[in-house]
């Protein structure tokens, strides 16, 4: 009962910073909104057993890249300026565009009957020594992408980004 | 052979809020004792007497939290009041969290956790956005300024901390701070690790924002940096929050290097505490002693010296584990 | 040697030189025209091989299959293949030597000489072809080539239009041509020629009369188109625009062989669709008797030869339908040789005084053109049927085939067109060769000597070729018939006919120099206008098309266009209208394109 | 909580992402946006991989590479916004408009 409570804390963090991000008007806030959203994605991720993409969840997303988002906002937008009045037929489109899409999704998964299985994975098959030993061969290749594709975004962003010598 | 504290209770969000509960109060008082061990210490170092009220001057703050508590809380006027008041508590709350997840003695700990180091690491990396969002919403440039400096430095700093703590999961193969702990029965990690221990004690440093790397707050540029605006409690809890992460820096150090609990005769809990203090003690040496680093300077010896360190001792490590 | 690199040796020698010539010597044309020389010779050299060897089994290779269709890629060595084969890639040969001295200061010589390589190619290829589409492969390549060449002078108005009317007769004639062929493809099956003409198996066994008779009639069409017969024969003598030893080549061994060969190589079938074969028989006469009385009046030099022509491949149709095959290879081949002489010897006259007219060519002292006039006068002599020479034996076989198997009126037909044909060669040879006047301004033109070995050669050939009927017989597995020298006396006696009223017209002295046609007017005119079938094309087909055309354009103007500008507007209107949801506005991109997600998501959820 | 219910808070999480993803003007905001719609597919993935995969490893793989991705992207989508803001003083994507003509 607790426990069911507590995922739904989750999913009220989720859904609360989801509204956040999408609805304010102030960069900020919206930031504030995608942690508020992301730690509750962490707790969901907990609630799915899987503690250690939790962590890594709230270590790269909100310690790394909530960072990095509010970083660079500091950097482009002044403090004092007013955030631009909102385009009301613009938002309306996005909301509607948005409510459709919900809807049919929700339909979709309403009457798919997903075969799922009979007990679910257990504990052991979960821990962080499975998932270290399957990401190291049976998706090694996978991984190595992954870091080739982080190098060269490192490389990317000083490039783009640093000032050039005049 | 351990107990979980938390199993003890029949319910466990009860046994999690007692957690909670004891660690607050504990990090409250050991807040106060360690600003006076600070004022004392430097006073010492200074040639000067320092605290004088009551038996050693402890009962400076005493009245001084009275004064902090009894102060009105003042709100800038064009200061984003959410953000602001948020702020402190984003900033002192991680520490709360974590804190339960340390071995204090071989047989009680509140909660062992298979990937605690992980867990530790992430969820410390939060309070970064408080102190952003002290100094976002104070509306003031000096504490946006601070706060700017704050984030680079931490996102910087994190980096090398993280690094110097993986050759340790890489020798113990766990991220269990229990099972870390015990690895170092026969002797602690600091005399296989000990440039790993100076990085990581370098890393914590700042990571606190502590001298000398204490740009964020350097008085003589930024005023307060990112906590210029507060006054009252909510300065005292960026206070609270400084040396609760100097005691969480220092207990994870302990853990990790200095063996935790183990030593001879004297009870684990006593050898855990007398390491923790005897690094607090190291790092307010520190704050003394050494001038503080421009900004710049500061980047660069995060990204230019600790880095490659950090990577060549992992790079050494990996090697002698896999030769050995 | 082994047969198949013989028969590549044949077949790919012309080709590679095509290749080699246009890729890599277009600026060098000497160059250009001895490998083209050297290529021709090869094949000479190695189809001379290949009838040494004698008849092999076909050689075939699968091209692909379908069903339990195969169409195969192959060689097909009997008798008549490797005879015409040698005679194409000889008489191509000599026409390549003697357009050396002929085309010798044409600028696009590399391309000449290319093209000729592949005319060679594309005609080689289709005698040898064991498979019918195969065979109508390379019909269209030999169509597409001999397009190329008449209008090699392509900058001459008349050279492009002479091209371009060879190209779409021939193309009418090719439609019928190719639904009969799919017709046998329907009903057999296969394109297998062997298995196709098999007697015990083949096509006419297993059809009824009736689909045969369509199909005999389908590919008729076809072959009346590339032999030039009534009412497709128009194009033939128009194509005279085009370099005269092309016209050789045209008119002996290749484009209107083909249509001819065809029917060889068809042969029983037609033999088996009876019907079919008396309408080809009655067309063939019809035409050479047609063609014979134009010739009679035209003072074109290449258009007689050219109508003389199209009267011969009618003898050769009416001896192929009247059921002599070896009566219609035997004068396949000897009109080849003495065709190729006629237009070789033409060449030189019109190389050296740069006209067509025989009056003109006559009056400027033709007869000094040694070489050229005693081929002219051996290859009309054969052309006429003067006994012996090449052309008499296989003149004389085509009536004896129609006297033995009772075609009376047909061999009465046959009889007329020789009568007609001796005497418009003789007019022609007594107009250049005995001129009222000459007139001796001019300097005593010169003869090449490439222009001069294959007449010599050819002359050779006209001369000795009717001696070996027998052989040529005996290699299409055949009996010659033996002729008697009073089953020979009528066709004698219809030459020396021919040849007297021409001497009595044209020959003598103080001759009146006009035909005796002239004197009964109508026909004369029917014959000069050529019998109006061009201005009956014109009044009819092209009238016709003209006003189709008109009301065309009509409806195109008035109804279309108006609509397709109001369809164009509208379009533009809606681009005008849908550039804005392509504002560069990549938020709306994203929300139509997650808004289509949705509905699929519904549609197909 | 079953499958279908984590599915729908996905989905929510999705629409959610768009609306910040399509309503915004301002690059950051767009950013955070696209975010919070990879995380709905992370997700997801986590939600299918406990309830339908048999092996438990593979979501959880997929939700690690997709952090990394997220951590790519974010790096460069960052510093094209620095650069960006110091060309034209601005990042808002409405008034980058100089290659429409």
């Amino acid at each position: 009962m607790l426990e069911q409570s507590v995922v739904y804390l989750f999913v009220a963090l989720v859904l609360i910073g989801g509204c956040m991000a999408a609805f304010s008007r102030q960069v900020l806030y919206a930031i504030i909104g995608l942690g508020i959203s992301l730690l509750g994605l962490a707790g969901l991720f907990l609630s799915l057993g899987s503690p250690f993409v939790a962590a890594m969840q709230v270590l790269i997303y909100i310690g790394g890249i909530t960072v990095a988002i509010v970083f660079a906002m500091m950097l482009s937008i002044a403090m004092s300026v007013r955030p631009p009045d909102p385009d009301v037929r613009k938002s309306m489109f996005a909301i509607g565009c948005a409510v459709v899409f919900f809807f049919a999704v929700a339909y979709l998964i309403r009457d798919t009957s997903f075969p799922q299985v009979a007990s679910p994975a257990s504990e052991k098959a979960w821990s962080v020594g499975a998932l270290g030993h399957a990401l190291l061969t049976h998706y090694n290749l996978v991984f190595e992408t992954l870091s080739l594709v982080l190098l060269l975004a490192i490389i990317g962003a000083i490039l783009i980004a640093r000032k050039e010598k005049t | 052979m351990k107990t979980d504290i938390v199993q003890l209770f029949d319910n466990p969000y009860l046994a999690l809020g007692a957690t909670i509960a004891v660690i607050m109060a504990y990090l409250s008082v050991n807040a106060i004792m360690l600003i006076w061990l600070e004022r004392k210490l430097s006073a010492r170092i200074q040639r000067r007497i320092g605290p004088q009220r009551g038996p050693w001057g402890l009962m400076q703050q005493i009245f001084d939290m009275g004064k902090l508590l009894s102060k009105e809380l003042l709100t800038p006027a064009h200061a984003n009041k959410l953000l602001y008041v948020i702020a402190p508590i984003m900033v002192f709350a991680p520490v709360v969290a974590l804190s339960s997840l340390f071995p204090i003695t071989r047989t009680y700990i509140f909660h062992d956790f298979n990937i605690a180091i992980v867990l530790i690491l992430a969820i410390s990396g939060i309070n970064v956005v408080g102190i952003f969002l002290a100094g976002w919403g104070s509306n003031n440039k000096y504490a946006l300024l601070g706060a700017v400096r704050s984030v680079a430095q931490n996102i910087s700093y994190e980096i090398p901390l993280i690094l110097s703590v993986i050759p340790i999961v890489m020798i113990t193969r766990t991220m269990s701070l229990y099972d870390i702990a015990l690895a170092q029965s026969a002797y602690p990690f600091v005399l296989v690790q000990p440039i790993a221990l100076i990085i990581f004690i370098i890393a914590a440093t700042a990571e606190t924002n502590r001298a000398p790397f204490d740009i964020p707050e350097a008085e003589s540029e930024l005023v307060a940096g990112f906590h210029t605006e507060y006054s009252g409690m909510r300065f005292g809890l960026f206070f609270f929050a400084e040396y609760s992460h100097m005691i969480f820096a220092c207990a994870l150090a302990t853990v990790l290097f200095l063996g935790g609990w183990h030593g001879p005769i004297l009870p684990d809990a006593v050898w855990f505490f007398i390491k923790v203090y005897a690094l607090i003690v190291l790092m307010m040496w520190f704050r003394w002693t050494f001038p503080r680093l421009r900004f710049d300077q500061l980047m660069k010896f995060a990204w230019v010296v600790l880095v490659p360190l950090s990577l060549i001792n992992l790079l050494i490590t990996t090697l002698v584990l896999k030769l050995v | 040697m082994d047969t198949l690199l013989l028969i590549l040796l044949t077949t790919g020698a012309p080709l590679a030189c095509f290749v080699i010539a246009l890729l890599f010597l277009v600026q060098r044309p000497r160059a250009a025209q001895g490998t083209v020389l050297f290529g021709s010779a090869v094949s000479v050299i190695s189809a001379i091989g290949l009838l040494l060897q004698g008849a092999v089994a076909p050689l075939r290779f699968l091209w692909f299959q379908s069903g339990g269709i195969q169409l195969q890629f192959g060689f097909l060595l009997d008798g008549a293949s490797l005879m015409f084969g040698v005679v194409v890639a000889l008489i191509t040969a000599c026409i390549m030597l003697y357009s050396t001295g002929y085309m010798a200061r044409d600028p696009g010589k590399t391309r000449y000489f290319a093209l000729l390589s592949f005319f060679a190619w594309s005609m080689l290829s289709f005698v040898y072809a064991v498979d019918l589409l195969q065979a109508f492969i390379f019909w269209e390549l030999v169509g597409l080539s001999s397009f190329f060449l008449i209008g090699f002078w392509f900058e001459k108005p008349e050279a492009a239009g002479a091209a371009r009317k060879a190209f779409l007769m021939t193309r009418i004639g090719d439609v019928g041509l190719f639904i009969g062929i799919l017709l046998i493809l329907q009903l057999a099956q296969s394109f297998d020629l062997p298995g196709l003409l098999d007697p015990q198996s083949g096509l006419a066994t297993r059809v009824s009369p009736d689909a045969l008779n369509a199909i005999a009639l389908l590919i008729f069409i076809g072959i009346m188109g590339k032999s030039a017969q009534f009412p497709l024969h128009t194009w033939l003598p128009d194509a005279m625009e085009g370099p005269t030893p092309v016209s050789a080549l045209l008119h002996s061994a290749t484009m209107v062989a083909a249509g001819v060969f065809l029917m060889i190589r068809l042969h029983p079938l037609f033999m088996a669709a009876q019907d079919a074969a008396l309408i080809v028989l009655t067309l063939a006469t019809f035409t050479a008797i047609l063609s014979s009385t134009i010739a009679m009046v035209d003072s074109d030099m290449k258009k007689v030869l050219a109508y003389s022509s199209i009267s011969q491949l009618g003898f050769m149709l009416m001896a192929l339908a009247a059921g002599s095959l070896f009566a219609g290879v035997f004068h396949l081949i000897t009109h080849a040789v003495f065709k190729a002489l006629l237009f070789l010897c033409s060449g030189i006259y019109i190389h050296a005084y740069h006209t067509n007219h025989m009056v003109e060519i006559g009056r400027r002292g033709g007869r000094r053109l040694k070489t050229a006039t005693l081929g002219l006068l051996i290859g009309g002599a054969a052309l006429a049927g003067v006994p012996p020479l090449a052309g008499f034996w296989s003149k004389e076989e085509i009536f004896a085939q129609l006297g033995r198997d009772g075609f009376t009126l047909y061999m009465g037909g046959a009889f007329l067109a020789a009568f007609l044909t001796a005497y418009y060669t003789f007019r022609m040879i007594f107009l250049i060769a005995k001129p009222d006047r000459i007139r001796a301004a001019d300097d005593s033109p010169s003869e090449p000597l490439a222009m001069k070995i294959p007449v010599w050669l050819l002359a050779l050939g006209a001369i000795v070729l009717g001696l070996f009927g027998r052989n040529i017989a005996s290699g299409l597995g055949l009996i010659a018939p033996h002729h008697t020298f009073a089953s020979m006396l009528p066709a004698i006696g219809v030459v020396i006919l021919g040849i007297a009223i021409a001497y009595f017209d044209y020959g003598r002295d103080n001759a009146p120099r006009t035909g005796f046609i002239g004197k009964i007017a109508p026909l004369n005119a029917l014959f000069v206008n050529k019998w109006y079938i061009d201005d009956f094309y014109r009044v009819t087909l092209v009238a016709m098309t003209h006003a189709l055309s008109r009301v065309l354009h009509w409806v195109e103007t008035h109804i279309l266009d108006n609509n397709y500008d109001r369809f164009g507007l509208g379009i533009l209107r809606t681009g005008a209208k849908s550039t804005r949801i392509q504002n560069g506005w990549m938020q709306l991109y994203l929300g139509w394109a997650i808004l289509v997600l949705a509905v699929v998501a519904l549609v197909l959820g | 909580m079953t499958l279908e219910a984590y599915l729908i808070v996905a989905a929510a999480l999705f629409a959610l992402g768009l609306i910040g993803a399509m309503s915004h003007r301002n690059l950051i905001a767009l950013l955070i946006g696209i975010e919070l719609m990879m995380n709905a597919a992370s997700l997801n993935l986590m939600a299918f991989n406990r309830f339908v995969v048999a092996d438990p490893t593979v979501g959880q793989i997929f939700v690690l590479i997709i952090i990394g991705l997220a951590a790519a992207e974010v790096a460069i989508f960052l510093s094209i916004i620095l650069r960006l803001y110091r060309a034209y003083r601005d990042i808002d994507a409405e008034k980058l408009t100089e290659l429409s003509g």
